[in-house]
């Protein structure tokens, strides 16, 4: 198959996989057998167009907004460069160890309506592949508001009042900014360069005042509702009512993961790195993103409960991403690409051991945790992994993202923003290293002992954390084949 | 007999096949025969949407009973009456061939060849105002559709229905009232009632229009500068608002739509509006003018903010009710801010859209209540307590809605999306900033009144939870709705046909040419 | 005659419209229509009549004397519109026939108070 | 008001009249003042006053329903036909001078005339059935 057509494959296989569920709905065995072939076939199709990125494949479905005579007309449209196939590569490998996961969870957990669920999913993973290969700004907004809609669904999963609240919060935040911000800045950019096509370099190069280019990124910053930042991001914590695998896929890696490969992809292809650096648009960006960055690690100290204290990690985490960005030098930006994939890997990890822990000991707040790490080893060594590349210590992979955000604050100068990333890295200490040391080091609580089914959580769920784990760690040797990888986007 | 007689036949059939519908009786004889009568109406409107389109002067005429156009009647259509008139049609087809069907729960058998006369009527007078090219025809045209819906509306089955029709008829009465003072007015001014030729003696100055020997105070005076005619011209603008149920003159609107049979609601809300919209363009742009329109009388400074009103509130009253057809209806309130708001910019890029707008919008919210239709054929409540669970029990016409639903909000692969966009690129386009804000917004609120349906309707579960097997709509209601909403989403994708027409219908209103 | 037609048209018309606007009863909103509509088929008829002019009926021109006629066309134009009246004021009449069969009233704010309660 | 003797009689003389009057309108149309819709309002309104003096089951066996809504339609169709016979035979709608050489024009008014009168007569009597029926249950 040709390059073009393994891209279209990559959009429609998990779409299609989606019907399948749906027809399968009957037996629940061929239902799960059917996402994991699909997944492990998405996982061939991404891997063999790494092979192909260099020639930029790119193609175009059919014209949706005619041209005019100052306008090009606009297509559905797909291309892969190497970022979108970076965040294709991490969302679709990442798929096959969510969904062992979930087949474990959901199952032992007994959860109703598990065709919608995988059903839901598949749709997700597909629309998470269209943002990936968008070729330009109105295929991807179609792509985000499809992410959106199908994962609602999720987030109510249980169907309780409470989790139709958390849905319209989830719904209301992520439509709402996408509609007033991110559609009225697309149509912007269109008016402004007549094009909304991806291009090395950028496209409003020549075209705007950077005072307008300010404003501009305000609204594709604001209207960008999954990156989550300060103070559009009221969504995230509130989605944590979901069940966990929907927490680590989605709310770690495909909807925060899509919000702010958006905002990445439309600084590097849209403005253009040059732009951005020369005429300080996004220097205001970066504050938002430090003050975001703090204050949600500040927050997620406070929190007792545990998947919502990962979710203000998250949006402590994204912030990082958006800086890069803004920060808008070769190094900073490659750091912000490689952050998704090292960060997915640590949150999707920390996700699972959450989940493991509700699954095998019923446990969701921090202060319940003492003494469990004896009976959960092998969940919460893992835990510990992902907590230190999270945090961005060597040996394990977040260290290097970490490492190139830093060294593009030198680059521009902007001592504070270092001093704000360090801060932020002891911060993350606090809150997560003292997850394990209570699992571990404290005495078990005496009434505990008697309750049933203390123990590690099924094996569909424990694999699936390890392996990730184990990610993190391998991720440290493969720094170099990313950073090469990357190095091309920001090139013109 | 060739084609040349497609511009009269497109009026005349309806209207000759209403009698016939009447003599007919039966009420499966008149339903075929509407069928026949509204399908061959659509072959006519698309022929002559292809002719028009492929001719160079991008439009016909016809001269009625032979008299040249500025003494007799002239049948006149171009790019614009074309595509008007296609949507009305297809609208029409599909309603009728359904209707049969709907009409079994609300309307007496025994009155149902009065109906479809009634409805053949009512498509004669509104594919009769499209096709004139005389402001007076325009007039008696208006009133035939009016009267015969004021009659549709009021076959409703509640007694509610009465009351509403006749609140549309004092409505419907003072405004086309309003309209006819207006032509009266241009009449007395410049002595023809052929638009072409009245768009041509209105810029005229006043002594070469009247006879000589008349004596006149300012000889030299352009026509168009005289109060007679900034009266006549603020006559005909609001008595088409009222017609065109432009907030604040709305009221009726609401009460009609929600208490009318529902082949009555999915047939008006398509095309009673639109074509009131079609009215008002031919009287802003192609009678009085670009100029004096919005340079002499500056509409848009009255136009824009109560087009923007009507997208904000009304929205927010749909957000508010509790009956699907009153959120529809009230949602048809603020559409047609969008059409208003096209049309205020004096662009062509925001004419385009408002037309593109109309052709979309005329689809989608006719199969949004068709598929209210499906839902009543199944179940007497409409109101978002008793559509609880509905995504279940009838999982293809929700669907349907879903996709309808996605339309109005303007989700992209939909044709509203294509709409929206247009608008919105219109008016940053001529840098109005808060404008396009307000439009976004509006779609905002849209998504909050749809989405409380489709909650109802999927993720709320039945207070009475005898959850029984799926049970669709019968499969021919189900079709038709299906076509209409499939034609958003396939105009939503292959935007050429309505994108493209109305942009060379904007040139031309414009006086651009393309 | 100066304006004198126009002033009786717009008190004719203001006449009509507020019997639309303030009446309760619904058949005395349908006679304010009526007065309403009236007017304006006065200001069409006016405007059609020519000083000195005869009736629109063709006469055998006399010699050296041509007939002015009054213009025919507001005439024909408005008994369309008479004839538009007519049905409107027909058609609003059977509907209060059926309100009041229905409702048992035509005073539209106890109809408007019977929808609400009910 | 059957029992009204002088009413009766009076009546009974002038409907002749008053029908008469309609049909003189009606035809004369084309010469002078008059035309279809006069004509056919003051038929009516002769049926109108055999209703008002011998009661509407009287005057409904002069007119049943089933043939007043006939002529409503007939006399519509009459004036759309004469109407389409201008396209069928190759002219333009409601082009009466291919009817005939000379008086094309003449007979194509007449027809259409005939055809308003027809409709706008049978379109009034039966309003005033209709108002009159519903009073009465």
């Amino acid at each position: 198959m040709s390059p073009e057509c393994l891209i279209v494959a990559a959009v429609l296989l998990p779409l299609i996989s989606a019907a399948l569920v749906v027809a399968c709905h009957q037996r629940p065995n061929l239902r799960e057998t059917v996402t994991l072939v699909s997944g492990g076939l998405l996982l061939a199709i991404v891997g063999r167009l790494t092979g192909s990125v260099d020639a930029r494949p790119a193609i175009n479905l059919v014209d949706v907004i005619p041209g005019s005579i100052d306008q090009a007309a606009i297509a559905i449209g797909f291309h892969a460069e190497p970022l979108g196939l970076l965040f294709a590569l991490v969302a679709s490998g990442l798929w096959i160890a969510t969904s062992v996961y979930s087949i474990g969870y959901m199952r032992s957990h007994g959860e109703q309506h598990q065709t919608r669920f995988f059903c839901c999913f598949a749709v997700a993973i597909g629309a998470v592949m269209g943002i990936a290969f968008a070729r330009n700004l109105l295929t991807l907004f179609l792509f985000y508001e499809v992410l959106t809609l199908s994962t609602y669904p999720l987030v109510t999963h249980h169907g309780s009042e409470a989790a139709k609240r958390a849905g319209r919060t989830y719904l209301g935040i992520l439509m709402g900014t996408s509609i007033v911000g991110l559609l009225l800045a697309i149509l912007w950019t269109w008016q402004l360069a007549g094009t909304l096509e991806f291009k090395a370099g950028g496209i409003l190069d020549g075209h705007v005042d950077p005072l307008t280019a300010g404003l501009l990124l305000a609204l594709f910053a604001f209207g960008t509702g999954k990156a989550a930042l300060m103070p559009l991001h009221r969504w995230l914590p509130a989605a944590m009512v979901a069940p966990t695998p929907v927490s680590a896929l989605l709310h770690a890696v495909a909807v925060v993961k899509a919000g702010v490969f958006t905002i990445l992809k439309v600084g590097v292809y849209i403005f253009g790195i040059d732009l951005l650096g020369r005429g300080g648009s996004s220097v205001w960006l970066m504050y938002v993103a430090a003050a975001t960055l703090l204050s949600a690690s500040l927050v997620a100290l406070t929190r007792d409960n545990l998947k919502e204290r990962l979710a203000y990690s998250t949006i402590s985490q994204l912030a990082y991403i958006v800086l890069g960005m803004s920060l808008a030098t070769k190094s900073s930006v490659i750091g912000g690409g490689m952050h998704i994939v090292m960060h997915a890997c640590g949150k999707i990890t920390l996700f699972f051991c959450a989940g493991a822990i509700l699954v095998g000991a019923h446990k969701t707040r921090v202060s319940q945790l003492d003494g469990l790490g004896r009976k959960m080893p092998w969940t919460f060594a893992a835990f510990t992994i992902a907590a230190l590349s999270v945090i961005g210590l060597p040996p394990m992979g977040g260290c290097w993202s970490k490492w190139l955000l830093a060294l593009g604050t030198v680059e521009m100068g902007q001592w504070p923003l270092l001093a704000v990333l360090m801060i932020s890295s002891l911060l993350n200490v606090a809150y997560l290293m003292p997850i394990p040391l209570r699992a571990f080091f404290r005495e078990p609580p005496e009434t505990d002992d008697e309750s049933p089914g203390t123990g590690e959580a099924p094996l569909a769920c424990v694999i699936p954390l390890c392996l990730t784990a184990a990610g993190c760690v391998v991720l440290f040797f493969c720094a170099d084949p990313i950073y090469q990888f990357l190095s091309s986007i920001t090139w013109k | 007999m060739n084609l040349e007689q497609l511009p009269i036949l497109q009026v005349i059939l309806p209207l000759l096949a209403a009698p016939c519908c009447l003599l007919l009786r039966r009420s499966r004889l008149a339903w075929g025969f509407a069928v026949l009568v509204s399908c061959s109406s659509l072959l006519i409107a698309a022929t002559q949407l292809h002719i028009i389109h492929h001719s160079a002067s991008g439009s016909i005429s016809y001269e009625i009973g032979g008299w040249a156009a500025p003494w007799g009647i002239e049948y006149r259509l171009d790019r614009l009456g074309g595509l008007v008139l296609l949507v009305l049609t297809a609208i029409a087809a599909v309603t009728l061939s359904v209707a049969r069907r709907l009409l079994q729960e609300e309307v007496p058998e025994e009155r149902h060849h009065l109906f479809f006369a009634t409805f053949l009527l009512c498509l004669a007078g509104l594919s009769g105002i499209v096709s004139t090219g005389d402001l007076f025809n325009v007039f008696v045209f208006l009133e035939i559709a009016s009267l015969s819906s004021y009659v549709l509306i009021s076959m409703g089955r509640s007694r509610r229905a009465l009351v509403a029709a006749f609140q549309y008829l004092v409505m419907g009465t003072i405004g086309s009232t309003f309209i006819l003072i207006g032509i009266g007015l241009a009449y007395m001014m410049t002595g023809t009632l052929n638009m072409a030729d009245l768009a041509q003696r209105l810029t005229m100055t006043l002594d070469s229009v009247y006879a000589e020997g008349a004596s006149i105070e300012n000889p030299a005076l352009p026509v168009n500068q005289t109060r007679t005619i900034l009266a006549a011209f603020a006559f005909l603008t609001v008595g088409l608002a009222l017609k065109l149920a432009l907030f604040p003159l709305h009221a009726w609107l609401p009460n009609a739509y929600a208490t009318a049979p529902t082949v009555v609601s999915t047939f008006l809300a398509g095309t009673s509006t639109k074509v009131a919209y079609y009215v008002l363009l031919r009287v802003t742009f192609t009678i009085f003018g670009l100029a004096f329109t919005f340079g002499q009388v500056g509409l848009q400074f009255l136009l824009t903010p109560l087009a923007i009103m009507a997208i904000l509130v009304a929205s927010t009253i749909a957000i508010y009710q509790g009956d699907i057809r009153r959120i529809l209806a009230y949602s048809s309130v603020a559409q047609i801010g969008y059409l208003v708001l096209g049309l205020s910019f004096a662009t062509q890029a925001g004419l385009t859209a408002g037309i593109v707008h109309l052709f979309n919008h005329a689809l989608m919210k006719s199969g949004l209540f068709l598929v209210v239709g499906c839902i009543a054929t199944r179940q007497a409540g409409l109101t978002l307590e008793s559509i609880r669970g509905l995504g279940r029990r009838m999982p293809l016409t929700m669907a349907a809605f879903v996709v309808g639903g996605l339309g109005l909000i303007g989700v992209p692969l939909t044709s509203g999306f294509i709409s929206k966009w247009l608008l919105v690129s219109a008016a940053l386009e001529s840098g109005r900033w808060l404008v396009a804000v307000l439009v976004v917004t509006g779609s905002l609120l849209a998504v909050v009144y749809v989405w409380r349906v489709v909650e109802a309707a999927y993720f709320l579960e039945p207070d009475d939870k005898t959850t029984s097997e799926p049970h669709d709509a019968p499969a021919g209601l189900l079709a038709a709705a299906w076509v209409l909403l499939g034609a958003t989403l396939v105009f939503g994708i292959y935007t050429d046909l309505p994108v493209g027409v109305a942009r060379e219908a904007a040139a031309s209103l414009m006086g651009v040419g393309s | 005659m100066g304006l004198f037609n126009y002033w009786t048209v717009i008190v004719l018309m203001m006449v009509g419209f507020y019997t639309v606007i303030a009446r309760n009863n619904l058949i005395k909103t349908m006679i304010g229509l009526g007065i309403f509509q009236v007017s304006v088929f006065m200001l069409y008829i006016s405007m059609g009549k020519i000083a000195d002019g005869t009736a629109p009926i063709r006469v055998q021109p006399s010699a050296g004397h041509e007939a002015i006629y009054s213009n025919p066309l507001p005439h024909v134009l408005i008994l369309t519109a008479i004839v538009v009246g007519v049905a409107t004021t027909a058609l609003g009449l059977a509907l209060i026939i059926r309100i009041r069969e229905a409702y048992g009233s035509i005073e539209e704010d106890e109809i408007l108070e019977m929808d609400r309660n009910s | 008001m059957k029992k009204h003797s002088i009413l009766r009689v009076v009546a009974k003389i002038l409907i002749p009249f008053v029908l008469l009057f309609a049909l003189y309108v009606q035809f004369h149309g084309d010469f002078g003042p008059g035309g279809g819709f006069q004509a056919g309002v003051i038929f009516a309104a002769g049926i109108i006053l055999y209703t008002l003096v011998f009661g509407l089951d009287t005057a409904r066996e002069v007119c049943p329903k089933r043939v007043l809504e006939c002529l409503v339609a007939g006399g519509l169709l009459l004036y759309g036909l004469v109407g389409t016979l201008g396209i069928l035979l190759g002219d333009r709608f409601l082009d009466y001078s291919v009817l005939a050489d000379h008086s094309g024009q003449h007979i194509g008014i007449l027809l259409v005339e005939l055809g308003v009168g027809v409709t706008v007569a049978a379109v009034v009597v039966s309003i005033f059935f209709v108002f009159v029926d519903r009073g009465r249950h």
